[in-house]
């Protein structure tokens, strides 16, 4: 099973900020192995975001977002206390889930 | 039928630029951008993990390990090694040192992980654990021990090092890093000779390296830069790498600990 | 009596003072130890023996130099670089000038030499890392002086001038050998060394002296 | 290299992020809802010095960009 993500939710004002770092190889496909083989691809594909378990942002993903990647986004109206949920799905099948609380 | 508008000033679309820019104020904003997410956080998350979990033949964990401050304390034991061991009689930096740990308390084979490649098997336990371990030291100032006689050996072995020339281009670490202000292409070289560039170099390692995507210990770091030099293979946790450890870190005193740090 | 009591008092200090000093090697020991530490702190691999931690004398001298911070006798300083004078040599067919399109691809490479280069594989100059040469290539390195515009600034363009002549020579030395001119270059020494061969420092050289090149447009 | 695409459009539906010479030049696309702020930051490989376009299509179809030049750079030893 995949590493854990890195979640931080930081509310200011009426929106709050979401920091997300994801263990993932994100293998291009565009690389080769030491004997010339082409290393297949091996990418998150999409990413969802819930606060409080509603959907609020969805993403698709290429190859060429960078090894552990990165994303930041802000939520409106989420406060103190609320729940962030980020899924993501890799075009292996292998998938992952954590939660934040937004502080 | 879609119209494409040309927009420009309603979509804003951030990105170091080089080409725009004086190359150091691009740099410049590009580092900024990197500080947001470091995914060494990923590292000292699974770092702390392998600290308090039980493994090993022995099915211990490391949570009694001596880093130099007593049994089991990991706040502030960075920025005081390397420094003299007396159980294994050596002077020891971080790595050399959960090494140590991971054989005694855990039963792992020290030897084997020693030889293992980094990246691979405990070897990267080793990383996650110094990732984890150095940000505990995170914004506190080096200091590292220079009372006993085979620190202060190796300060002037690490010395005798740091400028010994040699392999096929007759470079040595002062090269690169025994000047102020100096760049290799567009990276800035800190010297090591003094502060702040001692304590900025080498209280930065373990850092994320976003261009290859991984996480490096410090002795990966001297160990490339020994590939660099064109100089033989150091051996993982060498007298010659503590030595320069000893070095840098002496040089360092009072900087201040970055580590882990993000990278290029 | 009062000589006596005088000189009772003064091997005291000085074994006060032994005892504090005494575990401290010295330097000769240090060297000794550091020399013990490097042979067990290295292993060959690939192309990277270990007799490449033999240093010569010329970069012992230099970096003893550079380590103390005293500098190197004037005497000392001369017999290195008429060492390295000797070891250069002109070119075979007398054309000094390769091709400057070339020069810019060994200029930009940094590969060759380590343990991860194979062996026998074309090996770069690095000259990038260090210095500024065509106005184009922003990311140079500062560890040595700007090139740009190098033949054109030394009036070493016109062919045939005596100038052009004694500036031709002596960059093909300092690229052959650079401490035949200053004793402690930091810079490579290209022939000397084998990292880069005849043709190639040819190309390094068009790419600096060539008219035609961009780095004296 | 870090990308960041942000719009004070209003009623955009989707964002994204495309870097030209790369071998898949889409990075990223971001489905936007009334809950979330239309800026979005991440990070990609880039093989060479490439434009980078920034998108932005709003619910009646239209679509806007923007376009930066990024050089890539070869960094030296260490670092």
């Amino acid at each position: 099973m995949a590493d854990p993500m890195r979640i931080r939710a930081q509310a200011a004002g009426d929106k709050a900020t979401i920091r997300v770092l994801m263990s993932h190889e994100m293998e291009s496909g565009q690389r080769k192995d030491g004997t010339g083989k082409l290393i297949p691809a091996w990418h998150i594909q999409d990413v969802t975001a819930t606060l409080n378990g509603k959907v609020v942002m969805t993403a698709e993903w290429g190859p060429a977002v960078s090894k552990n990647p990165f994303l930041q986004f802000t939520i409106k109206g989420a406060k103190a206390g609320d729940k962030v949920g980020i899924t993501w799905k890799d075009n292996k099948g292998d998938t992952r889930s954590d939660e934040a609380t937004v502080s | 039928m879609k119209k494409l508008f040309f927009a420009l000033g309603l979509i804003g679309l951030s990105a170091a630029a080089f080409a725009q820019k004086s190359s150091t104020d691009s740099i410049a904003e590009y580092r900024a951008m990197l500080q947001d997410g470091n995914p060494a956080e990923l590292f000292e998350a699974k770092g702390e993990d392998l600290w308090k979990q039980k493994r090993g033949p022995k099915n211990a964990s490391l949570e009694k390990c001596d880093l130099g401050k007593g049994a089991g304390v990991v706040k502030g034991a960075w920025v005081e090694l390397p420094r003299y061991f007396a159980d294994t009689g050596k002077v020891q930096d971080l790595e050399s040192r959960l090494v140590t740990c991971m054989q005694e308390l855990q039963g792992f084979n020290g030897d084997e992980i020693a030889k293992t490649p980094f990246g691979k098997g405990e070897q990267s336990n080793v990383t996650a654990l110094a990732t984890w371990i150095s940000a505990e030291s995170k914004g506190m100032k080096f200091n590292l021990p220079q009372g006993h006689v085979e620190e202060r050996k190796m300060y002037e072995v690490g010395k005798r090092l740091f400028f010994m020339r040699g392999g096929s281009h007759d470079f040595a670490c002062a090269t690169c890093h025994g000047q102020d202000d100096k760049r290799i292409r567009l990276q800035d070289l800190p010297n090591l000779t003094k502060n702040p560039g001692a304590g900025n170099g080498f209280g930065a390692w373990p850092a994320y390296r976003v261009s290859n995507g991984q996480m490096w210990g410090a002795q990966l770091r001297l160990n490339d830069c020994y590939r660099q030099q064109r100089f033989p293979y150091p051996l993982f946790g060498s007298e010659a790498t503590i030595a320069l450890g000893v070095y840098m870190g002496v040089n360092g005193k009072g900087g201040e600990a970055t580590a882990p740090a993000i990278k290029r | 009596m009062n000589r006596k009591y005088q000189i009772a008092l003064s091997a005291a200090a000085v074994a006060l003072l032994t005892a504090c000093a005494a575990p401290m090697p010295s330097s000769a020991d240090l060297d000794k130890l550091t020399q013990d530490i490097i042979g067990r702190s290295f292993r060959a691999q690939g192309q990277a023996k270990l007799d490449r931690l033999s240093p010569d004398e010329d970069n012992q001298l230099c970096a003893e130099a550079e380590r103390t911070g005293v500098s190197l006798d004037a005497k000392v300083a001369e017999a290195i670089e008429a060492r390295n004078m000797k070891t250069i040599k002109a070119p075979a067919d007398g054309k000094y000038l390769g091709d400057f399109k070339e020069g810019e691809k060994i200029a930009q490479s940094g590969a060759g030499k380590t343990w991860t280069d194979a062996e026998g594989s074309a090996n770069g100059g690095n000259c990038y890392n260090c210095h500024q040469i065509s106005k184009e290539e922003l990311s140079y390195g500062t560890l040595g002086p700007s090139l740009y515009n190098y033949g054109k600034i030394r009036s070493a363009l016109e062919p045939n001038s005596p100038v052009t002549k004694a500036i031709t020579e002596y960059t093909w030395g300092k690229i052959q050998n650079a401490r035949a001119y200053n004793a402690c270059s930091n810079m490579p020494r290209f022939a000397h060394k084998g990292v880069l061969t005849e043709a190639q420092i040819k190309h390094v050289m068009a790419l600096l002296l060539d008219p035609a090149s961009p780095v004296n447009k | 290299m870090p990308l960041g695409v942000s719009t004070s459009l209003g009623n955009v539906k989707r964002m994204l992020l495309l870097v030209e010479k790369n071998p898949s030049a889409l990075i990223a696309m971001f489905n936007v809802t009334p809950e979330v702020e239309a800026n979005f930051s991440t990070r990609s490989k880039m093989g060479q010095s490439s434009d980078v376009y920034a998108v932005a299509i709003t619910n009646d179809g239209k679509a806007f960009f923007a376009k930066k030049e990024v050089k890539v750079t070869l960094g030296g030893c260490g670092g």
